[in-house]
Formats: structure tokens, C-alpha cells, sequence
């Protein structure tokens, strides 16, 4: 399997464009704000401003492209390091930042916005998206329903499940593996003896495709039709989107006990925003002043998403009470009291 | 009102719950087709379509799963896993997910789902199939855990798990489904969650129970009327939340108290049992608080079943220890 | 994909035999005398001397096919169904008696047998089989492991973990399918989606065979070819074996509530044992005298294992303490002495 | 003897065994290459190769169905997961064989094997990374649960895992790996399994404890003494099989009890602790037994965590009620 590409390094087109030149434009807009955030981030990150943090640095193009190719009302289902997708998906910087902060409204994404908190564990959600894809279905709707997740969760049995039941039932999901060469110090070679993750689909009855995930255009048409065969009516997909993590597996890892650093110099070369640029370039639709506010506005933007995440004040201490039921139970209310000393056991 | 088993009251309730409520589906694993290997569905999948009484896949994990996706899109599932020993496979989605998706996405989305299992030996089933580890469930935040004991009482539990805003495990004891008939409300008939039911008063000893064992409960009871001994019975129907007052009440009442539980001992319920008593109320114990349970080891196949679960003799002993007979 | 076969349903030969006749002569034998411990069985649980027992019927050549291709100290982890495969490995009647009337020394089949008690739950034993081939690998013999499971089986989350070591680390194990057209009520077609079993190797770079269950020649070939592979080092085979169970799923189960009686009819004529009973006989090396001495024998040699197995007194009360650990613990002993009414609580 | 935190005691556990006994290999995701998250296995693959220290797919069922699979062949395994979070996915495999292969054989065939997990919280992880549900292993029969507090324990206690005949689940306590030093016996150093140790002597009142509360409960030892109260701390290392002679005979003496942990309350192991003492010594008991545990809520994440985490104060609080101040 030869992975689609559409636009090639040097920003040249290998055939016709999925998207108008403005969408394209605006999508790279897009690409520099979330790698503007995933900056941001790690950096906050040092200042012991967040908790651990998972850069997508180097997978832009394949969050993008295929977030792009959704409906706003559509569900999305990923992992903590899709914070790119999440984002254009309606899921505000706030709530990411708070979820990094450590603090539980950072799951509460505004009303409509169909995203799911990040999934922590791996594998376990994408069963999560084929209940929400059956159940749109079920209502007549013709919402589909997107789930990401990396190389490493296709070992998990739950993606076997998953596939499995979205086969059967012909649920309206698209899988979107970012195959991003790692699972943290594990490489993808030695994940599966499968020669493709996306060639697993035949286990279920589900097409699978290869993309270049670096190519912003390939993961943009490859999710359009997967999603166009999900709303039909005609079933899953399943979508191998071929990238690399350019950071560690967090801010927490160490990748030089695993990766060589010039095993990264190839992938370089292949930067998902750096060949959009060279095809706005090209067609002259682009210029350092319109990068630098695009950059500039991001910027302004995420900082004043950080200050209101920081300024939240925190739950108080009995709060953890009230979010384990519509209505605390007896129990949780009896603990809470003590927490807060107002009970006395034994008495 | 109609007298009905226990199977046949579930049956009930569901179809009440069905025919009710559009976003109610049933999914598991032969509970259309057949009716479930207890037959506790028999006859739904006929009544209301192959989409709403869904056969599954044997893949309790996926089951589980794809009831909470589900439950947030607004369905209210009813996942029915074979057996409470075959959940395992689904244990991760249930601790890791279900339990937790209103406390990580503080209250934004929920998760209205019942899973049923059947619960408990007695039947002389294989290996896996005579599972009391309720205990391990009850531990779980996020997540209610109801054990009826009674045909009425299954259909009234079941029913308002069903509309409760909040995860549930619903676990049904194998046992009963066809051992007693009780006369069942017709229609949408509801008992509340977390509340435990006095169903015998009495005045010399407590007996706390749920599931099958609370009609072991009832006949030491009856034993022990014969001897003059007056035990009054609990049903604890939900096994989280615990209804601690109504415990303790009749704890501080009788002075003595017996927790039965078919679960290992170790950090059992009737360990959380013993817990409450002495903690609210150990200046009225005049005994300990005797734990009747099912022994830390994996239940033993037919022939030697019978020395695992409690019986109504060691019921009856407990209760004598307690008294210092 | 077009199933493997070496014997047509008339017994004639499509291709070379990878068997000599005598030993096609001995497996006839097996044949007919794990059908008559079929037989038997069911008719001890219709007389309530077994709890629930589960049939294999139009599954013999499956099973006997692909144990004839074992080493005897290969190592076997099967199923509730497989009977047949686990006595031919060398697992006693009396042991499979005992399990199927309660007694856990059922699960314990002589010294030097390499076979686990068979699985009762569904899925989680096909990883059992991966580990126990690894560590002979570790310790550098040539033992492999083979593992059964039903097309039902493949659904769980565990076959897809343990496709994907034996894969990843080239373990010595093969996966043999029994794919019977059924999971209790559940049709092959709507297990997956996938189109066949066998092709769902490809997800883990491990080949997939699709052979006739019912023909003892092609399930032996494969298997044999696949132990070859296994103990060469070279790595795992799925073989999917096509085949019927011709009763109901348990002596507990109704199939009539999902299966049209005539449904059976085609697999009547497709008898594992009849084509190679005619197989035989075309080459004049089987009479009527011949086949009921068999049976007899075997009828014998299983009523005296009946014999020892109703005769075995049961376990003391106590004794599950015994189970648990290489020694109880003092929480068990405390147990146990309550039990056996030796202690009292709140003392 | 070396002063060692205890990822280095457990290391060196783990080099040991590695060095002594060719049936000892380790398995588990990233252990190998980058020594594991916690760096406890750090340059193990670099000693005893790829083949001894394997690092696996993200699949923690297949992790210890595969582990247990080499066990039944002889091997010795020792299968890390990440954290104690990740073991459910596992859990299947943990509760319905590992724990159960011997009793299901009747001895035959036997799973000598030893799971690894970090647990517990304190150090503001994300969801799912600080769990304490030992509890749930410690219901489920055929499997020794150990949770040591201290580096010389750690590594007495892992070792004595290792060479155990039956499976132990190990809990490694998160945010004790680095926090605390000792003196760590060089060489093969066993801690018998199953034994409680009474870290420190007192006659007003029993804290019970384990894990990472152990510090704690030291801690508030000191402060009590500093006001005159003379507290008992036992360390009990093995939740399973729980060390009830130890407890119950320092309850005697001391009347008082404080069950400490940081697992969910409802049926707990501070509820086992409490059903064992007033089972075994009521009348010797001068107040209720106190439970100071997390609550029966998912452990808050970062911001909030130190309110469910039990503090020096509430354990100090819990025996000042004990002693009726
Ligand atoms: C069930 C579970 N097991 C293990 C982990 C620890 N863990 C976190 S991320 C990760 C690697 C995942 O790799 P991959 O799926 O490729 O995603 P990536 O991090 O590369 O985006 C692991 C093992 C976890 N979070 N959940
Ligand atoms: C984990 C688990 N889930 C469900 C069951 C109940 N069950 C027993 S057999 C069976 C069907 C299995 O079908 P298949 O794998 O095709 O094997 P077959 O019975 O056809 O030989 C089911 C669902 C079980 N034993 N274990
Ligand atoms: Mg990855
Ligand atoms: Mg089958």
C-alpha cells in the first residue's frame, strides 16, 4: 500500500486540490494557531504551570485535515494529545488548559460541542464513538461520530472490539489512527507484526487507508470520503494517517533512551505546516506579515485562554461530592460532612 | 397486580420500559433470538424489533463500550452481560469509563445506563457462572449497584435504574429467577434506589442480606421463631449506595447483628456491614457483628458447592454465636 | 479464499493424502470413538449424572484432524467443546467426566500431559497458549502450543492481544478456529463482518488458513504444516476450520429458537465421519465388523471411566482451602475451621 | 547494607532475581528501553538482554494472560503495568486465571507469578494514574496482595513474591519511590509474605496503615506524641492474606483503633480492618473503630487531589475521636 498524498514537500500539487485555495489558506491559519498552542503549552508546562503535557508537534496536519472534513455537531472521541482536532472541533483552549491544570472543568466543553473529554487511558474510547455513531443512527440523525488514537492503542483489545462492532452494525465512525512511529520508547515495528495498521480493517469488514498524515490535503480528502460513506449510511472507515511525534511522549519523557535525533532529520524535511506554506507561497497567497498576525492573534488569544484557566478558583473541598451523581447519595453526603469536620464518626 | 417469578417480573419491567420510552435499547449477547440464557428477555426482541433488542458479538468489553456511547448520545441502554463472572472483560469500561464520565466532565455529559447480570450459584453451574463478586463493584465510585431479592422488588428496582439519571449494575440472583412467585404491580412501578427494606421486624437479633440470600435469611428466621428467637430481616436492595440508617437503626433496636453476603469475605459487603454497625452504633452491640459469607476462595464446582454458600444452618449458628448461646 | 480440501464427501481424493492408510484407518478409529463419547455424554446429562455438557457433533475431523498433528508433549489449551482434541493429547475420560460433573480434579490430567483444563470462559485462554509456546521458546525446545476457539471467540478483545504477540514475537503457537457457524444463537455472518476468519490474520502478519473442518485429511495437512512452521521458529498459523455444530449449543440450550432444522441438512451430507468411512471402503480397508468393535471398545473403555469418575467420593468440606495456595494461609485455615463448626466468631 | 529510595530498592530486588534464577524474566510496556516510567527497571535490559526484560505492545491483558501462560510452563514472570489504573483492562485475566489455574487443576498446574503495579496518588497525575483500589484484589481469591511503605520492605517483600509458589499482585506506592531513604540489605533479602510489622510501639491507640500512608501515619504518631498520646503503627504490608493475629492483639492492648488507607471507603480495607477487630475484640474495644480512607469519589484530579487523599490532620482528628476529645 503507497500512501496517498496529494501535496508533496515542495508544496506542489500530485493532483487536483480537495480544497479551494481560500480554505486551504484559512486551514493554515489553523496549522499555525494550534502549533502556536502546542508551544504555549510546553512551555507553560515548564514554568510548573500545567501538569504533564503530551505535545502533537509534527501531527498537525493530520489532526487538521481531518477535523476539517467534519460537520460542527458531529462527535469526536480522543486521546490527550488531540488537542489540535478537539480545538477545531469546537473544544476551547480553556477547558484544555484547565484538563492540563488538573482541574475536572476542563471536561466541560460548551453546550453543542459534541467532543468528549481527552481519553487518558488508551484504547478504551473508540468503542466510545461506535455507541454514539449507533445511536445518531438509531435516532435517524446523520451525525457521524470521529475517533483518534495512536499506533500503540491498535494493540489494545478494545480497539479490536470497536472495529469489530462498527463492522457489524455498519456504525456511522471514522477511525483515525495517527500512527506517529511510537508508543512512548515503543516503535511501531515492534507494536504489530501487521505490515499497515490501516490494512487491520480487513479483519472487520471495514476499508482501510493509508495517508501521508504529514499532508494536510491527503488527510482532508481521505476523512471527507470516509465521513460522506459514514452519513450514507454505508459503514466505518478506518484511516492510517502516517506521522511522527517530534517531542517526547510527554513533557515527562525522555525520548533520547529510544529515539536517535537523526532519525529525525527525514521527518523534518516533511513539516505538515512547511509544505503548505511552500504551496501558498507558489500561488502567492501568502507573505511573512499575514503568518506573523495569524501567529500574533493565536497567541493573544490562547495567553488570555490561560488567564482565564489560572484565574478559575478551584473546586472547593466537598465539590469531589457532587460530581459523582446527578444528586449525592447519603454515603457521599455523610463523607462530605466529614471532610469538611462537620460530622463525627462514632458518635 | 399479577404473581410472577422473578424472570418473568424482569421481563415485565423491561417491556414497561420499552414500550415506555423510545430511548430505551436492550444489547448483549443472545438476549434477542433466544430470550436470554435465562429467558428473563424472551419474547422482546419479537415484540419490539431487532434495533431496540440488539444480539451482540460475544465481547463484553464492546457491549459495555459502545452501551456508554450510547447512554451520552442520550439512549438509555440496557446492556445485559451472561453471567457477572463474564463481566470482567468489561471491567475496564465500566470502572474507567462509565463511572467516571459525569465527574471528569463535571456533569456535561452523563452516562444513563442499567447492566444487568445475573448473580450467584446454587444451580450447580460450570466454573465462572456462580460469581458473587458484587463487593468489587460496590467499591467503584460512580456507580449504584442494586440486588433485589424478590420478583416485586426486581421489577420496582429495575424500572426506576432504568430512569436514574446515573450508571447502575443490576444484578439479578440466578436462583430466584424461578424459585419464588409474589404478586407484581402492573405498569411502571417503581421502588427507590439506595433505600433497604425492613421485611421482617423483629426485636433480639438483626439479619442483614440481599440477593438469594435473603430468603435464607427468612427461613433462619422462621427457625429461629420456632426457638423463640424474633430476628428481625433486612433486604438491602441496593448494595451502593448502602442505606446505612435503616441498618443501623435496627442495629441499635436488636443489639446484635448477622451480615449474610454470598461474596468472599475479605472487604466483602458484609465487611462494609460490620464496618457501619460498630462505627454508628457499638455502645448498643452486645455481640460482634457476625459476617455469614461465601469463603475467600473460588466457589467450588457442583459437588462441593453447597459447603460455599451460606446456608440457613449457618445462618442460624451465627445468629447463636451472636446470642452466646 | 477457497477452503483447503483433500477429501471429497464421497471419500475420494482430490490430491495426494498427506496421511499413509493405516494411520487414516487408526484417526477412523478416534473418530468413532470420540462421536461415541459424545454420545455417551449427552446421554449421561439427559439422565442428570453430568450438569450441562456441551456437544461436538460435526466437529470430529476438526479436532482429531488437527491433534493427529501434534507431538505428545506439545502443549494444548482449549475449550468447553473440544473434547475430542484434548483426549487425543492425552487427557483422560475420567478427567473430562469429572469436570462435566462438578469436581475440580477434573482439571487435572496426569503428569507429562500438557493440556490446561479446558476454558470455560470465552476468549481469554488463546493468550494462555502464546505464553506457554514463549517460554519453551525462552527455554530453547521445540515444544509448541496449539490453541481452539470458536468463531464466537474471535469477538473478544483477547484474541486480538494474543494474534498480536504471537506476531510480534513469533511465538510457536497455533490458533486453530473452529468456526461452527455459531456462537450460542449468534450466526457466523453477524459475528463479523469480516469475510472469513482465516483472512483476519493479516492484522497481526500471521497467515491464515481456511481449511473444510469436516475434512480429516485438509485440517490435518494444515495443522501439520503449521506445527512444522511453529517448531522451525518461523511463528503462529490461524487456521479457520469450517464446520457445523449439529447439536445445540449445551444440553441447556434450544436451538431450534435460531436455527431451521433443514439448515442441516447440506452438513448432513458433509459428515466428518461418513467420507472417511467411504474413503475406506472404496480402498476395501474397512467392514461393518471392523467399525462395531471399535465402538464397542470404546463404549467399554469410556462406561469404565464413567465407572471411576461416579466413584470417586467427592471432596470433604474443607477441602476448597486446600485449593487456593501451595499452602492455606491462616485467613483460610480460620475459615475452614469455622466451616467445619472448630471456631467460633466473636469469641 | 546501602542507603537506597525505593525505586532503587525494588531495582535492585529485581537484579537480583534476574542474576539468580534463569526462570525470572520481566515483562510489561517500556520496561526495556527506557526502564519504565518510575525507572525502577533502569538498566535491566542493558544487563540480562532483551529476551529477559521484554518490552510489549500496549495490551496489559495480553501482559498478563501471556505472563501467566510462561508461568504454567515455569517460567518465573514478573509483569509490570503501568499503573494500577491500566491493570483493568487486565483485569479478566487477573481475576478468572491467574488466581484461579490452581484451583481449577487441582493443584496440577500453577501460575508463580508476580504482577507489579504503582499505586496511589499524591503527585497531581492525571486521571486514571492514581488510583488505590487495591481493595478489588484483595476480594479475589488465589491472589496475594502486597503494598509495601518502605525501601528495606520493598525489596524483602518483592523478592518473597518472586520466589512465591502462587501469583502476587504487587503495589508499588507512587509517591513514596523517591521520598524516603534507608538501609537496604544487599543481596537475596526475604520478607516473609502475609506478616504485618508493628513499625512502632504505643499503648493509646492503633493506627493501621500501608503503602504511602504508612508516612503518614508515622507522621501523625509524631504529633500525637508530642501532645502524649502513644500510638501503635503497624505497617501491614500484605492485604492479602491480611496479618489478623497482629491487629487484633495490638487492638487488645491498645482499645483503639484507626484504620487508614487511601482506597475508596465501601467495603475497603479499612473496612476489613474494622470487621476483623470488632469481630475479634469487642469488648476490648474502648471506641469505635475509625476509618480515615479516600472518599467513595474518583480521586480528584491536581487541583483538589489533597482533599481526598487522607492528611496527617484528618488521621490525627480521627484519633482524637477515638479517644473522645
Ligand atoms: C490502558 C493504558 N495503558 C497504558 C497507558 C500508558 N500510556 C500512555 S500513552 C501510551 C502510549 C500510547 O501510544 P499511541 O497509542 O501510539 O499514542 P501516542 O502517545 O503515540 O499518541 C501508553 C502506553 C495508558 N494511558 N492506558
Ligand atoms: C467471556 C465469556 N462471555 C460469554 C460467555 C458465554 N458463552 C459461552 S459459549 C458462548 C459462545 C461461544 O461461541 P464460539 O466461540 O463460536 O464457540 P462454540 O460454542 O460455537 O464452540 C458464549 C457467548 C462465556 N463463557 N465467556
Ligand atoms: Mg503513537
Ligand atoms: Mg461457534
Amino acid at each position: 500500500m503507497d500512501p496517498l498524498r496529494i501535496l508533496d514537500v515542495d508544496g506542489r500539487l500530485l493532483g487536483p486540490s480537495p480544497l479551494p485555495p481560500e480554505e486551504i489558506r484559512r486551514l493554515f491559519a489553523v496549522l499555525l494557531t494550534v502549533r502556536a498552542y502546542d508551544h504555549k503549552a510546553s512551555a507553560l508546562q515548564r514554568q510548573g504551570r500545567l501538569a504533564t503535557y503530551a505535545q502533537f508537534e509534527g501531527q498537525e496536519a493530520a489532526q487538521v485535515g481531518s477535523a476539517a472534513a467534519l460537520r460542527p455537531d458531529d462527535w469526536m472521541v480522543a486521546t490527550y494529545r488531540d488537542a489540535a482536532a478537539m480545538w477545531m472541533q469546537g473544544y476551547p483552549w480553556d477547558n484544555l488548559l484547565l484538563g492540563r491544570m488538573g482541574d475536572e472543568r476542563g471536561g466541560a466543553p460548551p453546550a453543542g460541542v459534541n467532543v468528549l473529554p481527552p481519553s487518558i487511558t488508551v484504547g478504551a474510547h473508540m468503542i466510545h464513538a461506535v455507541g454514539l455513531g449507533w445511536a445518531e443512527q438509531m435516532r435517524g440523525t446523520d451525525r457521524i461520530a470521529i475517533t483518534y488514537f495512536g499506533d500503540g492503542a491498535t494493540s489494545e483489545g478494545d480497539f479490536h472490539e470497536a472495529m469489530n462492532f462498527a463492522g457489524v452494525y455498519r456504525t456511522p465512525t471514522v477511525f483515525v489512527c495517527q500512527n506517529n512511529g511510537w508508543a512512548i520508547s515503543m516503535s511501531r515495528d515492534r507494536q504489530t507484526a501487521s505490515e499497515t495498521i490501516a490494512q487491520k480493517g480487513i479483519a472487520y469488514g471495514i476499508p482501510g487507508t493509508l495517508v501521508d498524515g504529514n499532508d494536510l490535503l491527503a488527510v482532508f480528502a481521505a476523512t471527507r470520503d470516509a465521513v460522506a460513506r459514514a452519513r450514507r449510511g454505508e459503514g466505518a472507515t478506518l484511516i492510517e494517517a502516517l506521522t511522527q511525534r517530534m517531542g517526547p511522549h510527554t513533557t515527562a519523557d525522555d525520548a533520547g533512551r529510544y529515539r536517535e535525533e537523526r532519525s529525525l532529520e527525514d521527518w523534518r524535511r516533511r513539516d505538515p505546516l512547511d509544505r503548505v506554506r511552500r504551496h501558498l507561497q507558489a500561488s502567492g497567497s501568502w507573505s511573512e506579515d499575514w503568518e506573523h498576525e495569524v501567529v500574533t492573534a493565536a497567541a493573544a488569544e490562547i495567553e488570555a485562554a490561560v488567564g482565564r484557566a489560572e484565574d478559575l478558583a478551584p473546586f472547593g473541598a466537598g465539590a469531589a461530592f457532587d460530581r459523582m451523581f446527578a444528586r449525592p447519595t447519603a454515603v457521599l453526603e455523610a463523607q462530605r460532612a466529614e471532610l469538611l469536620g462537620e460530622g463525627k464518626a462514632g458518635s | 397486580m399479577t404473581e410472577m417469578n422473578m424472570a418473568h417480573a424482569l421481563n415485565d419491567a423491561l417491556a414497561v420500559a420499552l414500550a415506555d420510552d423510545d430511548r430505551v435499547v436492550m444489547l448483549g449477547e443472545d438476549v434477542g433470538l433466544t430470550g436470554g440464557v435465562f429467558r428473563v428477555t424472551d419474547g422482546l426482541q419479537e415484540r419490539f424489533g431487532a434495533s431496540r433488542v440488539i444480539d451482540t458479538p460475544v465481547a463484553e468489553s464492546g457491549i459495555v463500550g459502545a452501551a456508554f456511547g450510547m447512554a451520552i448520545a442520550g439512549m438509555r441502554p440496557v446492556a445485559e452481560i451472561q453471567f457477572l463472572g463474564f463481566s470482567y472483560p468489561g471491567y475496564d469500561q465500566i470502572v474507567s469509563h462509565v463511572g467516571r464520565i459525569r465527574n471528569r466532565s463535571n456533569h456535561r455529559f452523563t452516562a444513563p445506563l442499567v447492566i444487568r447480570m445475573p448473580f450467584g450459584g446454587g444451580i450447580g453451574a460450570a466454573e465462572h457462572h456462580s460469581e458473587s463478586s458484587e463487593a468489587i463493584y460496590a467499591h467503584t465510585p460512580g456507580i449504584k449497584v442494586v440486588a433485589p431479592g424478590t420478583p416485586a422488588a426486581a421489577k420496582g428496582l429495575l424500572l426506576a435504574a432504568i430512569e436514574d439519571p446515573d450508571p447502575v449494575i443490576f444484578l439479578e440472583p440466578i436462583r430466584v429467577y424461578r424459585a419464588i412467585k409474589e404478586d407484581v404491580p402492573a405498569g411502571r412501578y417503581l421502588l427507590p434506589l439506595g433505600v433497604a427494606e425492613v421485611v421482617r421486624p423483629g426485636t433480639d437479633v438483626t439479619l442483614v442480606a440481599y440477593g438469594a440470600m435473603l430468603r435464607d435469611a427468612g427461613r433462619a428466621a422462621e427457625a429461629l421463631a420456632t426457638d423463640g428467637v424474633s430476628a428481625e430481616v433486612i433486604d438491602l436492595r441496593t448494595l451502593s449506595p448502602l442505606d446505612a440508617d435503616t441498618i443501623v437503626t435496627s442495629a441499635v433496636k436488636t443489639g446484635r447483628v448477622v451480615a449474610i453476603s454470598e461474596g468472599h469475605r475479605t472487604a466483602g459487603i458484609a465487611s462494609e456491614v460490620a464496618a457501619i454497625v460498630q462505627e454508628r452504633a457499638l455502645y448498643s452491640l452486645l455481640a460482634p457483628v457476625a459476617r455469614v459469607t461465601g469463603w475467600d476462595t473460588i466457589v467450588p464446582l457442583k459437588r462441593t458447592e453447597r459447603h460455599h454458600i451460606p446456608s440457613v444452618d449457618r445462618i442460624v449458628a451465627a445468629v447463636r454465636r451472636t446470642l452466646g448461646d
